[in-house]
């Protein structure tokens, strides 16, 4: 049996809204009689200054161990009246609200009797739930100081300085030798035409020797676990083996076996996007951060051929060659990670028609990004794969693996929104190079949507860029030369457009991080980017409290909007930090540990990963930091061990019997 | 190696001196083929828009008739490969297969879908073998220049990608160069002979066979090898009116592939009917019969 | 570079009104419903117009009024007897080039086939109909194709007439395909299955 | 008198709670007779609490949450749905009939439609007559 309650009803006239309908001295005498009720009073505002203090003289005097506002909707007042009852000295949680108004006087306003019958069932139910509602202190939990990016791209460097000149400590992984992304090997920026290296490499420099960002490149995730306020990561760094004695002579490229003629293995360049080869101990580009040589070991004479082969150690100067680096292994504890883990180009071989992997002179867009860059493969110039000459006549297809069937394991059924303003850069920026050359982009829907794109769009037919709107049927050869056939709407015509050079814009896709997404307990949306919280109202946070998501992980977009995201999952993360400490919602799943059978039940319904049972004690145990309080545990428990707080079923049956029509007395 | 033989139409009637070739080299290569004279009509399209469910039904008949026999089904035409293999794709499903097989029991037939689809190129190729058949040339075709005209529909029938690149086929090619030949590459050769408008259109059927054959002449092909009768008849019966309509005569024998393999297995020319091309095909057997190379 | 079509006559098939305006009215918008609910059809809603099955028309590049895109646009439209009574519906030669290219997998090349059982089921006239009809009718009465049978009901005698010397010089070399149907021995059966497919739903 | 069915609405408090405020609010009238409980996901929505409500005396039960990918925690109105399928064949073996529950969806905007859920509810279960397990 519940101990005597000293419980007080308060009963809001709201100016009429209620008192106009509901008889309010009749519900405070039908009241009064309930047990454990030691007050029922009635105020014209209960939400006015005097109704607050009367709410709180009478908690005060009477030593009030439970209240009903009987009022309006919760979602108006109901904090401000817990935080009046704190004041007073009575433990907020022990204060309910009674929807007299919106859910009783204005919907029955013209049934007057029953709207006062029906808000005397309100209210004796609210009273019935008080009585089993037990005090609850609001607390906190540390939370690990320090964030974990992962991916160094513009986004997860924008982050990073964010954060960091916040005054959080940041930990920067990046799988790739060199940080900068995909960004780093664009040429050039749309709308604004900026060299990307020269936008880019003040931020990667910043982020380089900024002291509160630990930078782990050549490294990986392996692992990341969750628990309250924390989580741990296991970083793999790979060897370079290469010291940091290394002085960037580049000796030891130039001379290593790898990929030069007579070499039986070559490699290509990931950083050229396979136009070139590159040898076995490399530097990705001219200005890659940090400034160190990387041995590759899947190709490297030294590891594949019995470790005969010491070119690079024999001729470097600075003897920063060691072999016998082995990979390290890094523990990592922080509160926040944000996933910038950014885009993969789509391989568009199995694109038949288009003849990509079977014409040399079919390239991607990342190809010819490559090649317009001056330090790159080309020097600056678009030219045939085939026999190096330059491309005088130029035929770029749009949705290349992008707005595909659904349901199609070769394509993307996205758009992936970024390559018609590649398309457009790329054939402006080869026309002002080379103004005679012809370029034709074959496009369904051009799609220049944002700030500064339509103005580029039209400048770039103003230098004779020609716009085909249609996608070819197949691309063949004709001798030296490609030929294109498209039928273009616009004209009516079909055509057969000779091409030294045909460039696909491809689609973005995800890179693959699955491994790190399975181990976050992360989700990816159908089109295998992470899946952010909500797609129109919360694209930065996660489903996993802490795990934030920027940039092209998220989805494809430009780097613009990357850099807007990131900005706005640092604040994100930044708030979620706090002052290191996590206030914590109380009305969260608790577990009775004399019930728990360990049947992991409860584990196997929970979204947020919040519920685990520990093995040693076979009881489970809620982390109150990811807990939403949502009850789907509470229903699949067979012993009804584990219960949310304030809406336990001992009090949810109670509202329901003082609710009933046969109100049976408990 | 035994198959139910489906010829198709074309092949038994206008074109009969396919069949002829067919069984010839099929004997020489001691392939046993059984005959399915009670198959009906592939639909070639016309019946699966005229009455798509009568097509599906004939063709699961054709299909139950070579179960029966407990062997794979022989093609030798573009035209009947897709339509079959179409049939066939749809009868995996066993919702539509237990449809249709309602329908069969009325003429007390069933079909469990166990039956593949080939056609006589893959037979060829896959079941036979390059080896097996280089073994068997006694005419290897020399340095005759043999362009390939595959047609569309041997391309695109279901299942067929699994076979050769649609794009940029080379079975043939393949096909060629085990007879001793030499291939000869051209734009025309995956586009389509425009049979299926021959009645309708017959004007954009006559340009495109002749632009095609335009096509082969110029990069320097002597004879033409095609899959199916379909294109037989239009290049070969049809390449007179074709060469009026493109304004040029491209005088190309045409060669089904059953011929082309009997004249380079050695086979009396005779019983491959090539009397009866309307492009004479006697130059290219007297070219062939100089170099007949007489193995033990 | 060589422009491959000649230049646009008018319009095939359109029926200009008294006035000679040829301007259509959308008579029927549920007309793409009906397509998608004819075999061939179902994907149709999807097509995004990208132009890749018209890039890849052998018939479009010698017969510009027919551009397979655009038929499936009007059908979407609802441009019912635009579509069902145009002759050029029976140009396309059935290549499935339009079908492997199509990156949405409309089939566009199937839509015309569902297009073709709509048109033959309401009766429409012209060449590709009778060549249709006489197709159905020799797999009913001869369980296969009577080559000349087909021939003759397709393009009449004096479309044969038309064929000039290709007839004699077939008949000369014994490749004319023979005058009398060979139905199958089993052609009760055949015609059997024809009426019982009929009521499968 | 005719009789007024009492009808228990389990609404969840991200949409079906939202939903009664906003008809409140928009002045919509449903009958008085039926009575809200507010759960913060209809998640938390156990088939005892249904079994009780009809123990008690309630004619019909309602439970309103949101529509299905707008749950507020993801996939508690999926699994409310299962649970109340399995309620509902449990009210078949009980006599009671599976047309006295209703598992409904109506999001924070849609006012009217929870007011002529609870109307056109309330209807049916007045058709149906008073709940077999309530005293004369």
């Amino acid at each position: 049996m519940t101990e005597k309650r000293k419980l007080g009803v308060f009963l809001c006239h709201c100016g009429g809204n209620i008192s106009d309908v509901v008889d309010v001295k009749a519900v405070r005498e039908s009241i009064e009689k309930q047990d454990g009720v030691v007050l029922a009073t009635d105020f014209r505002f209960m939400c006015s200054n005097e109704g607050q203090e009367r709410l709180q003289k009478e908690i005060r005097e009477r030593g009030l161990d439970g209240v009903v506002v009987a009022c309006c909707t919760p979602k108006m007042y109901e904090d401000l009246f817990r935080q009046k009852a704190e004041e007073a000295g009575m433990n907020p949680y022990l204060l309910e609200i009674a929807n007299i108004r919106e859910q009783c006087s204005y919907a029955h306003r013209f049934e007057k009797d029953k709207a006062t019958e029906k808000a005397k069932v309100l209210v004796r139910g609210q009273v019935e739930k008080v009585r089993h509602l037990k005090p609850l202190e609001v607390k906190t939990a540390p939370i690990q100081p320090g964030v974990a990016v992962i991916g160094a791209g513009i986004a997860g460097i924008h982050a990073s300085l964010l954060l960091a000149n916040l005054g959080h400590k940041v930990t920067l992984i990046e799988k790739s030798p060199t940080i900068g992304g995909n960004m780093a090997r664009t040429v050039k920026t749309f709308p604004t035409d900026d060299c990307a290296m020269c936008t880019l490499s003040p931020k990667m420099n910043e982020v380089y020797n900024h002291e509160r960002i630990d930078l782990v490149t050549y490294a990986e995730v392996k692992e990341a676990k969750r628990s309250p306020g924390k989580f741990t990561l296991v970083v793999e760094k790979k060897p370079r083996y290469v010291t940091d004695a290394c002085i960037g002579c580049n000796r030891c490229t130039e001379k290593c076996p790898v990929s030069t003629a007579k070499s039986p293995v070559s490699v290509e360049s990931e950083w050229d996007q396979g136009l070139t080869k590159r040898k076995a101990i490399y530097l990705p580009f001219p200005q890659a951060l940090p400034q160190l040589w990387t041995i590759d070991a899947d190709h490297c004479f030294y590891f594949q051929r019995g470790g005969k082969c010491r070119v690079c150690a024999m001729v470097c100067p600075a003897k920063a060659i060691d072999f016998t680096m082995k990979p390290e292994r890094l523990d990592l504890e922080v509160g926040a990670v944000i996933v910038a883990t950014g885009y993969q180009e789509y391989d568009p071989t199995p694109l038949r028609l288009y003849g990509f992997g079977r014409e040399p002179n079919v390239l991607t867009q990342m190809q010819v990004a490559r090649m317009l860059d001056s330090m790159g493969p080309t020097k600056g110039t678009v030219s045939r794969p085939s026999d190096g000459r330059a491309a005088d006549s130029i035929v770029m297809v749009q949705c290349v693996g992008s707005r595909g069937a659904p349901g199609d394991p070769l394509t993307h059924e996205y758009c992936s929104r970024v390559c018609c303003m590649v398309a457009v850069k790329h054939a402006q920026l080869i026309k002002k190079a080379r103004p005679d050359t012809e370029v034709y982009v074959l496009y369904n829907d051009l799609r220049a949507y944002g700030k500064g794109f339509e103005e580029y769009y039209v400048h770039s037919m103003e230098l004779g860029v020609k716009y085909v709107r249609g996608l070819p049927g197949k691309v063949r050869k004709e001798g030296a030369r490609l030929l294109v056939d498209v039928d273009d709407m616009l004209t009516g015509r079909r055509l057969e457009i000779p091409a030294d050079v045909v460039v696909l814009s491809a689609a973005m896709e995800p890179t693959p991080v699955d491994d790190l997404l399975k181990s976050l307990k992360l989700d990816t949306s159908p089109d295998g980017f992470v899946k952010e919280y909500h797609a129109k109202i919360n694209p930065t946070e996660t489903a996993v409290k802490g795990v934030f998501v920027a940039g092209c992980a998220q989805g494809p977009k430009d780097i613009t909007d990357s850099i807007s995201q990131a900005g706005a999952a640092a604040m994100s993360a930044a708030v979620f930090l706090g002052g290191g400490e996590m206030t914590l919602n109380p009305l969260v799943a608790e577990v009775d540990a004399a019930l728990c059978r360990a049947c992991d039940r409860c584990m196997e319904v929970c979204e947020f990963d919040a519920v685990k049972v520990d093995p040693e004690m076979l009881i489970a145990v809620v982390d109150e930091t990811a807990c939403e309080g949502c009850g789907k545990c509470t229903v699949v428990c067979p012993t009804g061990a584990i219960s949310v707080r304030q809406f336990t079923k001992p009090q949810i049956v109670a509202s329901i019997d003082a609710m009933a029509p046969m109100a049976v007395s408990p | 190696m035994r198959y139910a033989y489906f010829p198709g139409c074309v092949a038994t009637d206008s074109c009969g001196e396919l069949d002829q070739a067919t069984r010839a080299v099929a004997a020489h290569l001691g392939i046993e083929l059984v005959d399915l004279e009670e198959a009906a009509c592939c639909g070639a399209g016309n019946l699966q828009e005229a009455n798509p469910k009568a097509a599906l039904a004939l063709n699961a008949r054709t299909l139950s008739m070579a179960e029966a026999q407990g062997v794979d089904l022989l093609t030798v035409c573009g035209t009947c490969q897709m339509y079959l293999a179409r049939a066939n794709r749809e009868l995996q499903d066993p919702a539509t297969r237990e449809k249709v097989n309602a329908v069969l029991a009325r003429v007390d037939r069933r079909y469990e879908g166990r039956v593949r689809v080939r056609h006589l190129l893959q037979v060829l190729l896959e079941d036979i073998g390059p080896r097996k058949l280089a073994a068997n040339v006694r005419r290897p075709l020399g340095d005759l220049n043999v362009g390939a005209f595959y047609g569309c529909h041997l391309l695109r029938a279901p299942g067929s990608e699994a076979f050769d690149d649609p794009e940029e086929p080379r079975r043939i090619e393949e096909l060629i160069t085990v007879l001793g030949g030499r291939p000869v590459t051209y734009g025309g050769r995956t586009s389509c002979c425009g049979f299926h408008v021959l009645t309708v259109r017959e004007d954009l059927a006559l340009r495109m066979a002749g632009g095609e054959l335009l096509e082969a002449k110029a990069a320097g092909a002597q004879v033409l090898a095609t899959p199916c009768p379909l294109c037989h008849l239009v290049l070969d019966a049809y390449q007179g009116r074709a060469g009026k309509a493109v304004g040029a005569q491209a005088g190309l024998p045409i060669l089904h592939l059953s011929q082309l393999v009997g004249l380079a297995l050695g086979i009396d020319p005779e019983r491959l009917g090539v009397k009866r091309h309307l492009v004479p095909v006697a130059p290219v057997v007297r070219a062939l019969e100089e170099r007949e190379v007489l193995r033990a | 570079m060589r422009v491959a079509s000649p230049p646009r006559r008018r319009q095939a098939g359109r029926k200009a009104t008294a006035l000679g305006s040829l301007a259509v009215r959308p008579d029927s918008p549920t007309f793409w419903k009906e397509v998608a609910a004819t075999p061939g059809g179902e994907e149709i809603a999807i097509c995004v117009q990208c132009n890749t099955c018209t890039s890849s028309c052998p018939v479009e590049v010698l017969e510009p009024d027919f551009n397979i895109r655009q038929l499936v646009a009007r059908v979407k439209l609802g441009l019912r007897e635009d579509v069902l009574d145009d002759p050029l519906l029976w140009a396309c030669v059935r290549c499935h080039a339009c079908v492997a290219h199509c990156p949405k997998h409309v089939n566009p090349g199937e839509i015309v086939e569902a297009l073709r059982y709509i048109a033959l089921r309401e009766g429409k006239e012209g060449p590709g109909p009778r060549h249709a009809k006489a197709f159905a009718k020799s797999v009913l009465q001869n369980g296969r194709i009577h080559e000349a049978g087909v021939t003759i009901d397709s393009i009449g005698w004096r479309g044969m007439a038309a064929q000039g010397v290709l007839a004699v010089q077939m008949l000369r070399r014994g490749k004319a395909p023979s005058l009398r149907p060979h139905p199958l021995k089993s052609i009760r059966e055949v015609q059997a299955l024809i009426a019982a497919a009929g009521e499968m739903e | 008198m005719t009789f007024e069915p009492e009808i228990a609405a389990f609404c969840c408090n991200w949409c079906g709670y939202s939903a009664a405020d906003q008809a409140g609010a928009a002045k919509l009238t449903y009958p008085s007779s039926v009575r809200i409980l507010r759960l913060m996901c209809t998640g938390m929505m156990d088939p005892y609490y249904v079994l009780r409500a009809f123990e008690r005396g309630f004619d019909g039960v309602l439970v309103v949450g949101c529509h299905p990918g707008s749950c507020h925690y993801k996939s508690g109105n999926l699994q409310a749905a299962d649970q109340m399928k399995r309620v509902a064949s449990i009210l078949r073996a009980l006599g009671l009939g599976e047309e006295r529950l209703l598992m409904t969806a109506a999001s924070a905007a849609e006012g009217g439609v929870f007011a002529d859920t609870a109307t056109a509810f309330t209807e049916k279960v007045r058709k149906m007559g008073p709940s077999p397990l309530r005293e004369a």
